[in-house]
């Protein structure tokens, strides 16, 4: 048709589709001249946006008429028989592909849908699937569509077979595969075939032989082979194992920046030993991590092997690429909500406007998650668009509540119903600081506290907690015998950062104390220190210790340990001489298949100046048995007991609770929620020297921890006493809200 | 109470009125079989006593008249192919990618040869020669005496294949070998080198599943046409020497085949039994009554068709018209190999390893 | 197990007329608004999704897609809103209210999650600013695109507020990094609050922080030219920073994280835009 | 030096004297920046020279900065300042030195706590 100047622009044919989305696909527009080109080009616009089945461009006098069949949108879309594949995730990237309801219908996405099914059925290892579809067209241009899908059996792995295999037996080699043959395992999976899965345990098994010395070590062939009736699948992998081969020398050329004898003391290939690739892969990954750590974080470390075939001996070359050194721009922090930028940003070892050092951020990364009131850190670096040589780093830090109400619910028969409540909040008003007001109230105890931490008193993290309690009680401390007891004091303590992971603990507190005794109903053990002592005491103390934390978290540590071992000493002055000294450890190590053993060890000690009446006031002795100490007993009632039948307590306690820590398949594991099977071994005694291996009582069960979101850290343990003796006090379930930390 | 439709239900069967025939087994033996695993395991028949082997390593040979056991010895290997018989030897093919040859008449073994991979194929012999496969697609020519390596051919394998070697043919001076690609290829039986080359069935379709144009069955020569089958769908008679193509026809096995009747005898990958001119291709009849039971390759003995299902039936068909006149059953594991004819017995080896056979009483 | 064919929305597939339709769509719609207008944000989120479902692509079924992130947001299902108005202007690229969905976006980020001392009138701005910056892209993608929009003003006003807590934001990271003695970030960060907020508050405080950080690190001469624009001389060579406003806020404000900034805008937000709708309007009537 | 130990700090650019010694007068900015590599301190305000700066304070207290200025005249160096060895004591070394040392301390912490980032043994070449 001849081209012409455009008057109008008309649509006809448009149902849904409003005349302005028609127009904005259009590259036309009222005055263009339409010729053969322009109304291609428009046909090709109209057809790309997808909204029609059929464009026409036909001209009536100066005005274009575009004549438009609109694709039908999909009023019903359904798809069963999916049992294996899909679920929610199918059903949502069909949505983002277009086929959902309420979409526009477009026929070649239906085959390319059905294509993907098939796909995806053959990739999960299900190779007898039949799938058809069915569109019913409906009134006022809809259409509705059906998938039917019949899975048949699932194709199973009968035999994988390694043939060639001199140097190690064909059993040994298939434990490097993650594909297995079907065994009786009733839900087994992995004896689905996967083709990444199958190349995955290839490179697992030539690397097993590289590990091993057989550096030319190559698998020739492999084949895999469906039996007739498509149930059964044969793998065959054929192996040429080659030479053993030693390694002659190690060699690190290339710009090494550091001197090279300091970086060869990271190699572990050594000479005559046997080649390994893991090994000389190991050695390379050190040199990056220490270029890395002087801010060349793009070095690349290759272990190029040079092979002397008769003698069969590789000298390896550690080439060294450090690539450009680099510099952090920004930190950036996100989803901290109210915490203060800056408590996050003092806990940074990596600082901005410097050389970037990827060990700095991670161990960063990692003080960011013992924040008591963080659950998880996870970092990101990224290069700064247009520059070669800069990064920014941005944390995403994911909140734990960091407000806990912490109360005990517990029930002994001589201290009645025992509640002790407290308000923790580990990040008040976003600074970090560490608020808590404790009460603690029963028949036989009233105990106020307040205290107030701030981790960072100084830059340097110098902490200084400052606390104030008053602790008055009836009759009798918990359990042991009969006397009150009002004890008002204030202590602040100090913790100087030594290392990285090393702080020296100082401090003073002063005490103000007096005794009660009834002439029944107290002990002849108090009776006694109160006829040496008197009743009113004041004493001064110097607190003092060191403490080494290399735990990856504070709640539900899974790496690393925690040694405290701190002194109360009373200063000369004092109404009463005595020191009381506890050294507390926590260690985590991972064992394999995602377990971990953890050791709580308690060993504390309370003791005089020697010489003359003990002048070890009763109220401080110590106890042992419940939840946090050894758990199967209860609260407090092991150790000696004093004339009147009540447990005394004792001026030692060595305790120990050993866990071993089970990975559970959901998601807040070793998050939020942690159980074990623990085995506890302790004992309280009157005096050190009192110390008697199988006094020791232990006990073994189970215990679950939770992090609740409003009331801290909750402890349930069952356990069954192992050698408890007759008069012992027993108890099985134990439960606590709350613990300190 | 899921509703949902199962995918090749195994036709159930119906019982037959008046058999036109009552089989008779003469008597059975059991040797070794290969469990659940696939295997190219089979009988033997010889003139002189029928040799059979199993995935346990043992390998017997029984006589034909009563099933006595003449020898039996243990090669400590995993047998997967064979036995087949070559002048004196006896050849089968192991899993730990070996051929071992055995003294025909006590089965002391002679030699041990080496292959690349699995000799799942079953090894053949002619003239001083030993033709063996290995399942990576290589075709070993060996000295019948000691088993050295005299050429080997080489052909890359699809990334999905069937499991299981069709038999190498000897026909003249050439051998003639179906590949996993779908070609059949004859190569010179003293040199190995190729001679022709003919695609029976060309790969086709977009998933690797649609592409599988394996020939699994065993090739058959006729009187002047040579008769290969493929999973890929097709059944082609060939000139045994120039390879050229008589006829096609469209049914997909993964079976070997037979002749009988002036037919030729297939069962197909979906349980339907076909016969077909051998002249002409053109299907005389096919008989569906026996839908997705897993059937064994077709025989014709005493002028019947048989073929075994995977429950262990026997099925006795027509040969005018393929309806079933009778059913046996020898045990209840699947029949897989093809039963062979000696004399006036028919020998069925089954998964298992139970070798029956089988005789005709004269019809009344 | 269940296996009776899942039964579809109540769906009569009788043939029916584009007037019939769109009466019918318009009562549904009329359903859903009067929920809105009466702050029942759950049940009117589901009957604009009934709506948009069974009457996909209608004028009507726009229009409710609009009012169902205005519902959203109020409801504050910010991630929900924030996704809904994506989908809207990638699906409707012309459609009339674009400024209004863009206007919506910056309110979702603008009250995200409201924060525990801003429930004590202090807007701290010592904490988490990212969705604060990305309120600030929003409002101004939307003064950019739509200079005449009838939401203009009031983003501005917010844009402004924006700035200038995230100027006193990167301040207090600049405070931060003098007291720690990394001098070079400090200035660095200072450099950066000049030159991408100019006009705020925190600039003037910047540029004092600037001039300490280079004293001490013994850059002399930056330290000269910061105290020089301090006084107000422009530098050779650099443009006169405009310093905004000199004065800080009180000691206890500050150290709540407030600051004395214009007071926080009213929060309830403007409601769709009801006039240019149908709604009101009687189904039948011929479309504008 | 104290007993309390203070986090290190470092600034600025690494400045290496094996660099220095490759400027010559008249290299483009281009040349300069691939030598010396982006100047982290330059100064905001004079568009004209670029300040190298390092600066690095020990946690045990005691601390070391260089300062290297190079000036352009359209675009190309024109004059360098602070390039040669202030004195004998080699003021880039310390650097280099403290930076090493201060590695191999922080290495051997590291170790006993959490090992260097574990990685998966990557295919030999690959970047971390």
């Amino acid at each position: 048709f001849t081209p012409f100047t455009i008057k109008d622009i008309k649509a006809q044919g448009l149902q849904r589709l409003e005349i302005g989305t028609v127009l904005t696909y259009l590259p036309l527009a009222v005055g263009d001249q339409l010729n053969e080109q322009t109304s291609r080009a428009a046909m090709r616009a109209l057809y790309g946006s997808g909204l029609f089945d059929d464009v026409r461009l036909e001209r009536d006098g100066d005005t274009l008429m575009i004549v438009v069949k609109e694709r039908p949108a999909i009023s019903g879309f359904k798809i069963e028989g999916n049992d294996k594949i899909g679920g929610d995730e199918l059903k949502k990237s069909l949505a983002d592909a277009g086929m959902a309801e309420g979409e526009l219908f477009k026929r070649d996405l239906l085959s390319e849908v059905q294509q993907e099914l098939q796909r995806q059925y053959f990739a999960n290892g299900y190779y007898d699937v039949q799938i058809d579809t069915e569109v019913k067209q409906e009134p006022n241009n809809r259409v509705n569509i059906e998938i039917q899908v019949t899975e048949g059996k699932a194709t199973k792995i009968k035999e994988i077979n390694i043939v060639g295999n001199q140097a190690f037996s064909k059993d040994e080699l298939l434990k490097a595969f993650q594909l297995k043959k079907t065994n009786w395992m009733p839900f087994q999976k992995t004896d689905k075939y996967s083709k990444q899965q199958l190349g995955g345990d290839l490179e697992a098994l030539s690397s097993y032989y590289q590990d091993r010395g057989y550096l030319k070590a190559n698998i020739s062939s492999v084949q895999v082979q469906l039996s007739p009736d498509k149930r059964d699948l044969y793998i065959t992998a054929n192996i040429e194992e080659g030479q053993v081969y030693t390694i002659k020398s190690n060699r690190i050329s290339g710009d090494t920046i550091l001197q090279t004898d300091f970086l060869e003391r990271l190699l572990s290939t050594k000479s005559g030993e046997i080649f390994s690739r893991k090994l000389a892969t190991e050695s390379a990954d050190r040199i990056e991590a220490a270029l890395s750590d002087i801010g060349y974080a793009f070095a690349e470390v290759t272990p190029l092997p040079e092979v002397d075939e008769e003698k069969r001996e590789v000298a390896l070359n550690y080439v060294v690429r450090p690539g450009k050194r680099t510099y952090v721009r920004r930190i950036n922090f996100a989803g901290h909500g109210d915490t203060h930028d800056e408590t996050l940003r003092r806990e940074m070892r990596q600082l901005e406007a410097a050389p970037f050092s990827k060990s700095a951020v991670e161990r960063s990364r990692v003080r960011l998650t013992r924040l008591p009131f963080v659950e998880e850190a996870e970092v990101d670096t990224q290069p700064v668009p247009g520059t070669d040589d800069l990064v920014d780093v941005s944390f995403k830090v994911k909140e734990r509540a960091p407000g806990s109400v912490q109360f005990g619910v517990g029930y002994s028969g001589s201290a009645g119903f025992l509640v002790s409540g407290s308000l923790t909040h580990t990040n008040f008003l976003g600074t970090g600081n560490r608020v808590s007001f404790e009460v603690n109230n029963s028949q036989i105890s009233r105990v106020f506290n307040v205290s107030w931490t701030d981790p960072y008193f100084t830059n340097d993290g110098i902490s200084q907690t400052a606390s104030v309690f008053y602790r008055k009680s009836e009759s009798v401390i918990r359990y042991s015998s009969g006397f009150n007891s009002n004890i008002v004091g204030f202590n602040l303590t100090y913790g100087i950062p030594l290392s990285e992971y090393t702080s020296l603990r100082a401090g003073f507190g002063i005490e103000e104390t007096s005794l009660e005794a009834y002439s029944s109903g107290t002990s002849d053990e108090v009776l006694q220190f109160m006829r040496d002592n008197g009743s009113r005491f004041s004493t001064y103390q110097f607190r003092t210790g060191i403490a080494r934390d290399t735990r990856n978290k504070t709640f539900f540590a899974t790496r690393g340990s925690l040694n405290q071992f701190f002194v109360d000493a009373s200063l000369p002055g004092s109404d009463l001489g005595f020191y009381s000294a506890t050294y507390r450890s926590e260690l985590y190590v991972p064992l394999p298949f995602k377990f971990i053993f953890s050791a709580n060890t308690n060993i504390g000690m309370v003791d005089d100046y020697g010489g003359g009446p003990s002048e070890v006031p009763p109220y401080e002795y110590l106890f042992a048995g419940g939840p946090r100490t050894v758990r199967g007993y209860n609260d407090g009632r092991l150790g000696p007991r004093d004339s009147l039948g009540f447990a005394l307590g004792g001026q030692l306690r060595t305790t120990m609770q050993n866990e071993l820590i089970i990975p559970l398949p959901i998601e807040s594991d070793q998050k939020s929620t942690r159980m074990s099977l623990f085995y506890d071994i302790g004992q309280v005694y009157l005096r050190p020297s009192d110390f008697d291996v199988n006094e020791l009582r232990t006990a073994a069960g189970v215990g679950f921890q939770w992090f609740t979101p409003f009331l801290g850290l909750l402890q349930m343990s069952y356990a069954f006493p192992l050698n408890d003796k007759p008069g012992d006090n027993t108890r099985g379930f134990q439960i606590t809200f709350g613990s300190g930390f | 109470c899921s509703d949902k439709k199962k995918v090749r239900e195994p036709t159930p069967l119906a019982d037959i009125s008046n058999p036109a025939v009552r089989p008779h087994t003469v008597w059975t033996a059991s040797t070794g079989g290969s469990g659940k695993y696939y295997s190219e395991l089979r009988a033997g028949v010889e003139i002189d006593a029928i040799y059979t082997a199993g995935l346990d390593g043992r390998v017997a040979a029984y006589s034909l008249d009563k099933g006595k056991r003449l020898w039996s010895v243990n090669t400590k290997s995993r047998v997967a192919a064979g036995p087949s018989v070559s002048n004196d030897l006896v050849l089968v093919g192991t899993l730990d990618a070996e051929v071992i040859a055995l003294k025909r008449t006590d089965g002391s073994e002679v030699w041990r040869a080496k292959l690349s991979s699995e000799a799942l194929g079953p090894p053949v012999g002619e003239g001083g020669i030993v033709v063996a496969r290995s399942i990576d697609g290589r075709v070993f020519g060996l000295d019948a005496s000691n088993g050295q390596r005299l050429w080997n051919f080489d052909r890359s394998v699809p990334e999905l294949v069937l499991r299981g070697i069709s038999k190498p043919l000897i026909s003249g001076t050439s051998v003639i070998v179906g590949m996993e690609n779908g070609r059949a290829i004859a190569l010179g039986l003293t040199d190995g080198e190729p001679r022709w080359e003919q695609a029976i069935s060309v790969p086709a379709g977009r998933t690797v599943l649609d592409r599988l144009v394996d020939i699994d069955g065993d090739m058959i020569e006729g009187d002047d046409c040579l008769y290969v089958a493929s999973f890929g769908g097709e059944v082609v008679c060939l000139s045994p020497t120039s390879g050229e193509v008589g006829w096609r026809r469209g049914v997909k096995s993964y079976n070997s085949l037979a002749l009988g009747g002036g037919k030729v005898l297939v069962s197909d990958e979906s349980g339907v039994v076909w016969a077909l001119d051998q002249t002409s291709g053109a299907a005389a009849w096919k008989q569906e009554g026996l839908l997705y039971r897993r059937l064994s390759p077709p025989a014709y003995f005493g002028g019947y068709v048989v073929v075994g299902d995977f429950e262990g039936y026997l099925h006795w068909l027509d040969p005018s018209d393929g309806k079933i006149v009778a059913r046996t059953r020898v045990g209840s594991d699947p029949i897989i190999t093809q039963p062979m004819v000696g004399g006036d017995l028919l020998y069925v080896l089954n998964r298992d390893g139970k070798l029956a056979a089988i005789s005709l009483p004269q019809k009344k | 197990c269940s296996n009776e064919k899942k039964k579809g929305p109540a769906f009569d597939t009788s043939e029916k007329s584009e007037a019939q339709l769109k009466a019918e769509a318009a009562a549904l719609y009329r359903l859903a608004r009067k929920d809105l207008d009466s702050s029942q944000w759950q049940s009117a989120i589901a009957y604009y999704e009934d709506l948009s479902k069974r009457y996909p692509f209608t004028e009507i079924a726009t229009q409710g897609e609009i009012e169902r992130i205005y519902a959203l947001y109020r409801n504050s299902d910010s991630d929900r809103a924030l996704s809904a108005a994506d989908k809207f202007m990638r699906e409707h690229p012309r459609n009339g209210h674009i400024d209004y969905v863009l206007y919506l976006k910056g309110l979702t980020e603008f009250y995200r999650d409201p924060s525990f001392s801003s429930m004590l009138g202090v807007q701290s701005y010592l904490g988490d600013v990212s969705a604060d910056s990305r309120a600030f892209d929003n409002f101004s993608m939307l003064i950019q695109r739509f200079p005449d929009s009838r939401y203009r003003s009031d983003a501005r006003e917010r844009m402004v507020y924006l700035r200038n807590k995230i100027a006193l934001h990167e301040v207090g990271v600049v405070r931060f990094y003098v007291k720690r003695g990394a001098y070079i970030a400090a200035a660095k960060r200072a450099e950066q609050v000049i030159a991408q907020y100019p006009g705020a508050p925190a600039t003037f405080e910047a540029l004092e922080l600037m001039e300490s950080a280079y004293r001490r690190a013994g850059l002399n001469e930056q330290a000269d030219d910061a105290a020089r624009l301090l006084a107000g001389q422009p530098n050779p060579g650099a443009a006169v920073l405009d310093l905004g406003g000199t004065e800080k806020a009180p000691w206890w404000k500050r150290l709540l994280g407030g600051s004395d900034n214009a007071d926080v805008p009213d929060s309830t937000a403007v409601p769709p835009p009801e006039g240019t709708t149908p709604a009101a309007a009687d189904p039948a009537a011929p479309q504008p | 030096c104290q007993i309390l130990y203070r986090l290190p700090t470092r600034q600025g650019n690494v400045i290496d004297q094996r660099d220095l010694n490759k400027l010559q007068i008249g290299m483009t900015r281009e040349q300069v920046k691939f030598v010396m590599g982006t100047p982290v301190a330059a100064n905001p305000f004079r568009d004209e020279r670029w300040d190298y700066f390092g600066y690095y304070k020990s946690p045990r207290g005691q601390s070391t900065s260089r300062t290297v200025s190079l000036y352009f005249a359209d675009n190309k160096l024109s004059r360098m300042e602070g390039v040669q060895q202030a004195s004998t004591e080699d003021l880039s070394a310390p650097d280099m030195q403290a930076i090493q040392t201060d590695f191999k301390k922080e290495a051997n912490d590291s170790r006993t706590a959490a090992p260097p980032v574990d990685r998966q043994t990557p295919i030999p070449g690959g970047t971390p």
